[in-house]
């Protein structure tokens, strides 16, 4: 539904869901102050803004998860208070939390029921049924996975397709998606697009939240702007450019924000001659098949592949955080010793892990401390951490990095999620790794940050360094790697050098590539 | 009872015998025919004991030790068991060796009340139980059980007033350091030593009741707090010999005597609490006797060739105080 | 200890929350010496401050100890057996002189922190039932060896270690200070005390981080074991005998209680030094008035409760809301 | 990568990890059976049930209270506090015996769930509130412990924990009714489900709508409750208000519980295997006392020995699932 057409102008639709002056802070932090919106039936509304904008904390008032300091909310027309996420959930509201909010020891199909469980006779929770509607839900989604599985079990991709799953099969007015695409490929996006518009077709309004501008272009009607807590803009969509939004949204004026291409990566590198990282026949049963890969100083390898085809396994193993049966990891001809972390931190492999909240950060750590964590023993004596140099570390890269806290002893939980990737992104940063390895590094982090961070790498590999970038956006993909491994069902089954790094090159690797099944 | 104490061999005072001092306390007496189970030989029987507490004080040691002494001398066959302070588990040792063919048991109740399952199971098997140390209340002798054997508590409160009356020469301020609570030792100990105060030594005021759980630490630090807020205490009276000994400690620490400054007076007779009468720490001790083996072996000895036997069987428990603690403390345990 | 909440305003419903929470234990002190200064005789003497800092200190070491633990999301149950098991080692290894034999409870302290740490770590056990087993079968070692008896302790060195002082400071509450400033000094200015809380913060996350988490946990378990040895070496001293068969009884639920009155969570990530010290002290003072009121045992327990229960009220997190 | 083979192996893996405890305990059977011909009797483990059934029913409302991801430690004061109530209250007839214990309990359930689910404090500091308060209560109505109440000799109540149908004593009947009944409720009813969500992940649960504070409210009077059962059935059982039993006993239960396979942090577990549990650990003390010869300090060795093996074998049983 880009800006257009069959949503004919609708400024007569009702209004489901409006909030007035709208004021949220936490200790010290002022994260909404004031802010206004207004959501009609039918509509996919974009919510945008920086990180740490107050999307999310927005989305939380909304949904009875906080209570507002100040400012009105009606919904259908009264006024209303959610005291829980239980009571906005009762009145026809489902939302995709930001992070994936489901319970990982149970298992799919619990999780997409959970609070409203099919019953058979004496109120008894019908399984079968549960499993049926799970699987029939599932594939109408065109999602496959098996509802018997545990959901910690999967990787992250396929939780967040849950989590949507779960929402829009309630039967709401209003759903509120926040950064639900943010480690989904294309493939999925494109699924959960088709979802969001058959919502449409039932009048049932959407907020959307996401960092992919292109998506909102795509999918939305209308358009919210957040900038530091404030309202800056609300319209439809079809009236902005691209370069509009991101002008209006990081609140800088049109020319400066004018760039080519999509993303902040510039063109090839200058590699060395060498390969300075080389894995050969990574395996292990169940996960992975056999995986080769190599990467020469100052060359960024991109990882290609559909959901669950291994590539978050595949960095894991590198870095010891995921064993392996067989397999040979050489850094500098000197192999690295299998399934240690310790060992390989000190061959000078690191990984920014995809999963922030569950394998990133420390959550009630400040800042300071989560950018120390790895480096501590460099930076004491016999033991002792010195201050002082934590200080200096920690300076140098707020400033290098952009980190937006109120000081470095903000809990690190406080933070928007993009300033928490760049607290990660600087953790690893200040060991002074050979070769760096990121796994989804711009998930959810806003336009500017992601231009930071895709500039940060390029300079880093100017610097030397072996890079081996996984993503689920393509173009993000296609434009940073020099060279891109596609990974299938847990094997490399195709390696793409110059032209071929394309996305119709990496497509149709997947599509070719290895044994079908 | 739940007395501890040090370094002596359990049981190796040679004169530490039990001697009976009263049988029956009203009532008939048992017979074989009334109780209504079979005869067994003692020299071929198995013999089932089960004791309430872990033997970590030198009172269930010498209780222990006692009765498996005079089984292997009978030639009965023993089978142990500890209830380890649970009453369930006091129950389940009980069936548990009936299901094992005990045919005589001796039982060290861990309470007063609460057994009636076990003397049930017995009941039904057939087995006559011999109680030992605690008194059942409600239990009905030759009927859920044989006999029970063993000391007054309440007397032994009652003579620890009567000494504590002499070492203060009637006056003072007392403070009492009572055992665990909910234990009915605690509770006997505690009203027969009042009964006598109030009838007979109305001089002796009781200014502070505290637990000391019948443990030396504890003893030590309640006395610690107590001395602090009540200057004015004269005495003190431990309900078991730890206690004292911690109270000893605690006494110095504030800078008086004991012994002399502050009387002390307690209950047990360990071989640490005679010593401390030999140095003058403690003024009198009132003992609670732990060897019932022979006692025990003695009357299921007679029971079955015969004999009636008295429902209660009161052992004569001594008293030491400074006159003759150094001849009699070979027989402390 | 508290954190510093920037950008609250002094005064404000807010700010006056926050302190509550942060100082909350301390508040509840202060409270109940105003208490007992009303109602308890001769409460303000150096006497009686001595008394109850004497008394404190077997319970304070192991909140030490155990302070390390549930920062690491952990709990040790084992701490009361740990310390008569170590004990129990003092008068058989005496004949040797006072150091020997204190290094020698030490270091049956160390081994049994070994096993602990090392169920919990590299087993994957969980801590309350990985120290239960030890809470079970420690004591009954420890009488084992000790042949079930209580022994008196006639060595000089130690009964001066239990009763002397050094100018008017019994020197247990010296060992007590001394060890108090090491472990805040651990907590807050050695890597290993900060991978310490980062593991109790979050574990999955640690480990990403390349920090040696299963070293981190036994290291913690042996220290909190060391530490319950080191106390059971100070009751032991000052009780002049060496008591296996109730030393430290139920001293696990004393020390979790002080850890957590003080401020320290449960759920690990975060570990107050001065605040357990503070609950330690408030535990103590609490039995004091109600032993020195002669309050009794029943009226004592329900007390207690209730002071616990409203000690940790007053200092709740803030809700989300 | 087939996903399905996966799925077999791992639910196979769990059904022994799930019932690794009635592996051991039907190991142990055998191995007793062949070495005591007094062990596998009749006699004896139906003596065995009846002494289990107490911490069975405590254990169950534990196992409920642990799957949320909290802890219970009142349950043994709340056990000895409802089993005096229930002797005192004899005296104004069975329904009274067993109404007021229950009614207290549930109450103490109450007070506690609303500190854990409405005040959000520690379930650990909570419920060692309640330990500490119910066993104050206790001796406080006990004159500190001293006084015993006896139910009636000729009390209908007695029944509860004396009776017995065909051969099988009431205790064991009402313990087999209540996991049957608790099994369903875990793993087939909304409760159950939230149990496991809430254990699983508090914040998640609360952000998908379920009922947070009321769940685990819930969940806390049903332990107590339960708790409060165990002590009114012992009552019946010993015909008194022993005032001195229960000193302990959270522990008991929570090594039944965990040794059943149900993990502390929350989040997994199963009934049958707590009564697996539970069994185990009578099982074990009956065959150290057929054993014979330990004094009660080795016997103390001995059981901490067991408990380690027994965990550890449970614990590396679950991570082979992973
Ligand atoms: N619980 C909290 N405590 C303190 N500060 C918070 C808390 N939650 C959010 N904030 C702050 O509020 C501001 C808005 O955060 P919010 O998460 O709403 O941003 P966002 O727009 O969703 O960003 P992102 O795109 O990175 O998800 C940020 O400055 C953040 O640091
Ligand atoms: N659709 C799916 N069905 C079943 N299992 C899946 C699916 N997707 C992923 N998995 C499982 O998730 C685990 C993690 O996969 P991994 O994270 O390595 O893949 P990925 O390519 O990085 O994908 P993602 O983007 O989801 O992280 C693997 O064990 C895989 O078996
Ligand atoms: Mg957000
Ligand atoms: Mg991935």
């Amino acid at each position: 539904m880009s800006s257009s057409e069959d949503m004919s102008e609708e400024p007569t639709a009702q209004v489901v869901l409006e909030a007035s002056g709208i004021r949220k802070s936490f200790a010290g932090v002022h994260a909404l102050r004031g802010v206004d919106f207004r959501l009609r039936a039918g509509e996919v509304h974009a919510l945008v803004g920086e990180n740490g904008a107050g999307k999310s904390t927005l989305i939380k008032v909304l949904t009875g998860v906080y209570q507002p300091d100040d400012g009105e909310l009606h919904y259908l027309g009264a006024p209303v208070s959610f005291a829980r996420p239980a009571a906005a959930q009762e009145a026809g509201i489902s939302t995709v939390y930001q992070e994936v909010n489901l319970v990982p020891s149970m298992t799919v199909a619990h999780n997409l029921y959970l609070g409203r469980e099919p019953r058979s006779g004496f109120g008894l929770v019908d399984f079968r049924g549960m499993r049926r509607d799970a699987e029939n839900l599932l594939e109408d989604l065109g999602i496959d996975v098996d509802p018997r599985r545990q959901l910690g079990s999967l990787g992250l991709g396929v939780q967040q397709m849950v989590a949507v799953a779960r929402a829009v099969s309630a039967d709401a007015r209003v759903v509120i998606m926040d950064e639900p695409t943010s480690s989904l490929e294309p493939r999925e996006v494109e699924t959960l697009f088709e979802l969001i518009r058959r919502l449409h077709e039932r009048d049932v309004a959407v907020v959307y939240v996401s960092h992919r501008m292109e998506e909102l272009f795509q999918i939305c009607d209308a358009v919210t702007v957040l900038r530091d807590g404030r309202l800056v803009h609300s319209g439809p969509m079809y009236e902005m450019t691209r370069l509009e939004l991101v002008s209006t949204m990081l609140g800088r004026p049109l020319s400066e924000v004018r760039r080519e291409g999509t993303t902040a990566f510039g063109g090839d590198h200058e590699t060395g001659s060498t390969a300075l990282l080389r894995a050969t026949g990574m395996s292990r049963r169940g996960v992975l098949g056999a995986v080769d890969l190599s990467v020469k100083p100052g060359e960024v390898l991109g990882l290609g592949g559909l959901l669950g085809s291994g590539r978050s396994e595949t960095v894991k193993a590198l870095v010891g955080l995921q064993s392996l049966d067989a397999g040979v990891i050489e850094v500098d001809g000197r192999t690295v010793r299998r399934g240690s972390a310790a060992s390989a931190i000190r061959a000078g492999i690191v990984l920014v892990p995809e999963d922030r909240k569950a394998e990133g950060i420390i959550p009630h750590l400040s800042v300071r401390e989560n950018i120390v964590l790895a480096a501590l023993p460099r930076l004491s004596k016999a033991g002792i951490v010195s201050r002082a140099r934590q200080d200096k570390v920690v300076a140098t890269f707020m400033e290098r990095l952009r980190i937006k806290a109120s000081s470095p002893e903000q809990k690190v939980n406080e933070l928007s999620g993009g300033n928490q990737q760049k607290v990660m992104l600087a953790r690893w940063l200040a060991m002074s790794p050979k070769v760096l390895l990121l796994d989804e590094p711009t998930r959810g982090i806003d336009v500017g940050a992601k231009a930071e961070v895709q500039s940060l790498v390029d300079d880093l590999a100017e610097q030397g360094l072996g890079i081996i970038l996984v993503s689920s956006d393509l173009e993000e993909l296609v434009e940073g790697a020099d060279r891109i491994v596609v990974l299938k069902d847990g094997s490399s089954v195709a390696v793409l050098t110059d032209s071929e790094v394309s996305v119709d090159g990496v497509m149709s690797a997947i599509a070719e590539g290895g044994a079908d099944e | 009872a739940n007395p501890e104490g040090g370094g002596a061999d359990p049981g190796a005072g040679s004169g530490g015998q039990q001697v009976t001092r009263t049988q029956d306390a009203g009532g008939p007496g048992c017979a074989l025919g009334q109780y209504g189970v079979d005869k067994v030989d003692l020299t071929k029987a198995v013999v089932g004991f089960s004791q309430s507490e872990k033997e970590a004080n030198p009172f269930r040691i010498a209780e222990t030790a006692s009765i498996t002494a005079e089984a292997k001398k009978v030639g009965a066959r023993l089978i142990t068991t500890n209830a380890n302070s649970d009453l369930g588990k006091q129950i389940s040792d009980i069936q548990s060796m009936l299901a094992q063919g005990a045919q005589l048991l001796i039982v060290a109740p861990l309470n007063s009340e609460g057994l009636e399952p076990a003397l049930r199971a017995a009941r039904e098997k057939k087995v006559p139980v011999i109680t030992v140390d605690r008194k059942l209340s409600s239990a009905a002798p030759c009927k859920d059980y044989l006999t029970f054997i063993g000391s007054d508590f309440v007397d032994q409160g009652r003579r620890a007033g009567e000494a504590m009356s002499k070492v203060t020469g009637g006056n003072g301020k007392v403070a009492i350091l009572l055992g665990s609570s909910g234990n009915n030792v605690t509770t006997d100990r505690t009203s027969g030593f009042k009964d006598y105060l109030k009838a007979s030594a109305p001089g002796l005021q009781i200014v502070a009741e505290q637990t000391g759980d019948f443990a030396r630490e504890k003893g030590q630090q309640v006395t610690e707090q107590l001395l602090q807020a009540n200057p004015g205490i004269t005495a003190i009276y431990a309900q078991n010999d730890e206690m004292a000994l911690g109270a000893v400690t605690a006494v110095r620490s504030a800078g008086k005597k004991p012994g002399t400054d502050i009387k002390i007076v307690s209950v047990d007779g360990t071989r640490n609490a005679v010593e401390g009468i030999i140095a003058g720490d403690l003024n009198a001790v009132i003992e609670s006797n732990p060897r019932f083996g022979p006692l025990a072996f003695q009357t299921a000895q007679k029971f079955y060739a015969g004999e009636t036997i008295a429902p209660t069987v009161i052992i004569q428990d001594k008293s030491y105080d400074s006159a003759n603690a150094k001849a009699e403390v070979a027989n402390a345990y | 200890m508290s954190e510093v909440t920037a950008g609250i305003r002094p005064g404000s419903r807010a700010h006056l929350v926050g302190l509550a929470r942060d100082y909350g234990v301390y508040v509840a002190l202060g409270l109940l010496v105003v208490v007992n200064l009303a109602i308890t005789p001769n409460f303000l003497s150096v006497d009686n401050l001595r008394t109850q800092a004497v008394q404190v200190v077997p319970v304070l070491v192991v909140a030490l100890g155990m302070a390390l633990v549930i920062g690491t999301k952990g709990v040790d149950l084992s701490v009361g057996s740990v310390m008569a098991l170590a004990t129990a080692m003092l008068p058989m290894y005496l004949g040797y002189g006072p150091v020997v034999a204190v290094v020698i409870c030490l270091a049956v302290g160390a081994a049994a922190g070994l096993l602990n740490g090392s169920l919990v770590a590299f087993i994957g056990v969980q801590p309350i039932v990985a120290t239960l087993a030890l809470l079970v079968g420690g004591r009954g070692l420890a009488l084992v060896i000790s042949g079930g008896q209580l022994r008196e302790v006639r060595n000089p060195e130690i009964r001066e270690l239990g009763a002397g002082s050094a100018f008017g400071v019994p020197y247990t509450v010296l060992v007590a200070v001394v060890l108090v400033v090491l472990v805040s000094l651990l907590v807050s200015r050695t890597t290993f005390g900060r991978q310490l809380v980062a593991v109790g913060g979050n574990p999955r996350a640690a480990e990403f981080a390349g920090l040696p988490v299963k070293r981190v946990l036994l290291g913690v378990y042996v220290l909190c074991a060391v530490l319950a040895a080191i106390a059971g070496v100070l009751a032991t001293a000052r009780l002049t005998a060496s008591d296996p068969s109730r030393l430290g009884e139920l001293i696990e639920l004393s020390a979790i209680t002080a850890v957590v009155v003080g401020g320290t969570p449960l759920s690990g990530g975060r570990v107050r030094v001065l605040g357990t010290v503070a609950g330690a002290v408030l535990m103590q003072l609490i039995t004091a008035t109600l032993i020195k009121n002669d309050v009794p045992a029943s009226v004592a327990q329900m007390a207690q409760a209730l002071i616990i229960v409203a000690a940790v009220l007053v200092q709740r997190e803030r809700n989300a809301s | 990568m087939s996903t399905s083979q996966q799925t077999r192996s791992g639910a196979l893996a769990g059904l022994v990890q799930r019932h690794g405890a009635l592996g051991v305990l039907v190991l142990l059977l055998v191995v007793g059976g062949l070495a005591f011909d007094t062990f596998l009797t009749a006699y004896n483990l139906g003596n065995l049930a009846v002494q289990a059934s107490f911490l069975a029913v405590i254990a169950l409302g534990m196992t409920m209270v642990i799957v949320s991801g909290g802890i219970d430690l009142s349950v043994g004061s709340v056990y000895a506090l409802s089993g005096v109530l229930a002797a005192y209250s004899a005296r104004w007839g069975p329904i009274a015996a067993l109404l007021v214990p229950l009614a207290v309990a549930a109450a103490i359930g109450l007070v506690q769930g609303l500190l854990v689910g409405r005040a959000k404090l520690a379930p650990f500091i909570v419920t060692l509130g309640g330990l500490l308060f119910a066993r104050g209560l206790l001796q406080f109505l006990t004159a500190e412990g001293s006084e015993t109440y006896l139910v009636p000799r000729e009390s209908a109540f007695l029944q509860l924990g004396q009776g017995s149908v065909l051969g099988v004593g009431v205790p064991v009947l009402i313990v087999v009714l209540l996991y049957a009944v608790g099994g369903i409720v875990l793993q087939r009813t909304r409760f159950g489900m939230r149990l496991f969500a809430i254990g699983g992940g508090e914040d998640a649960a609360n952000l998908m709508g379920l009922p947070v504070t009321s769940t685990k409210v819930g969940v806390y009077v049903l332990s107590a409750t339960l708790a409060g059962l165990a002590g009114t059935m012992n009552a019946a059982q010993l015909g008194s208000g022993v005032t001195v039993i229960g000193v302990g006993l959270e522990l008991n239960a929570i090594a039944a519980v965990v040794i059943g396979g149900t993990l502390l942090a929350g989040g997994m577990g199963s009934v049958s295997g707590t009564l697996a549990g539970v069994a185990l650990l009578f099982v074990i003390q009956d065959l150290i006392n057929q054993v014979g010869g330990f004094n009660s300090n080795l016997q103390a060795v001995v059981s901490g020995a067991v408990l380690i093996t027994v965990v550890v074998l449970q614990t590396l049983l679950s991570r082979a699932r992973r």
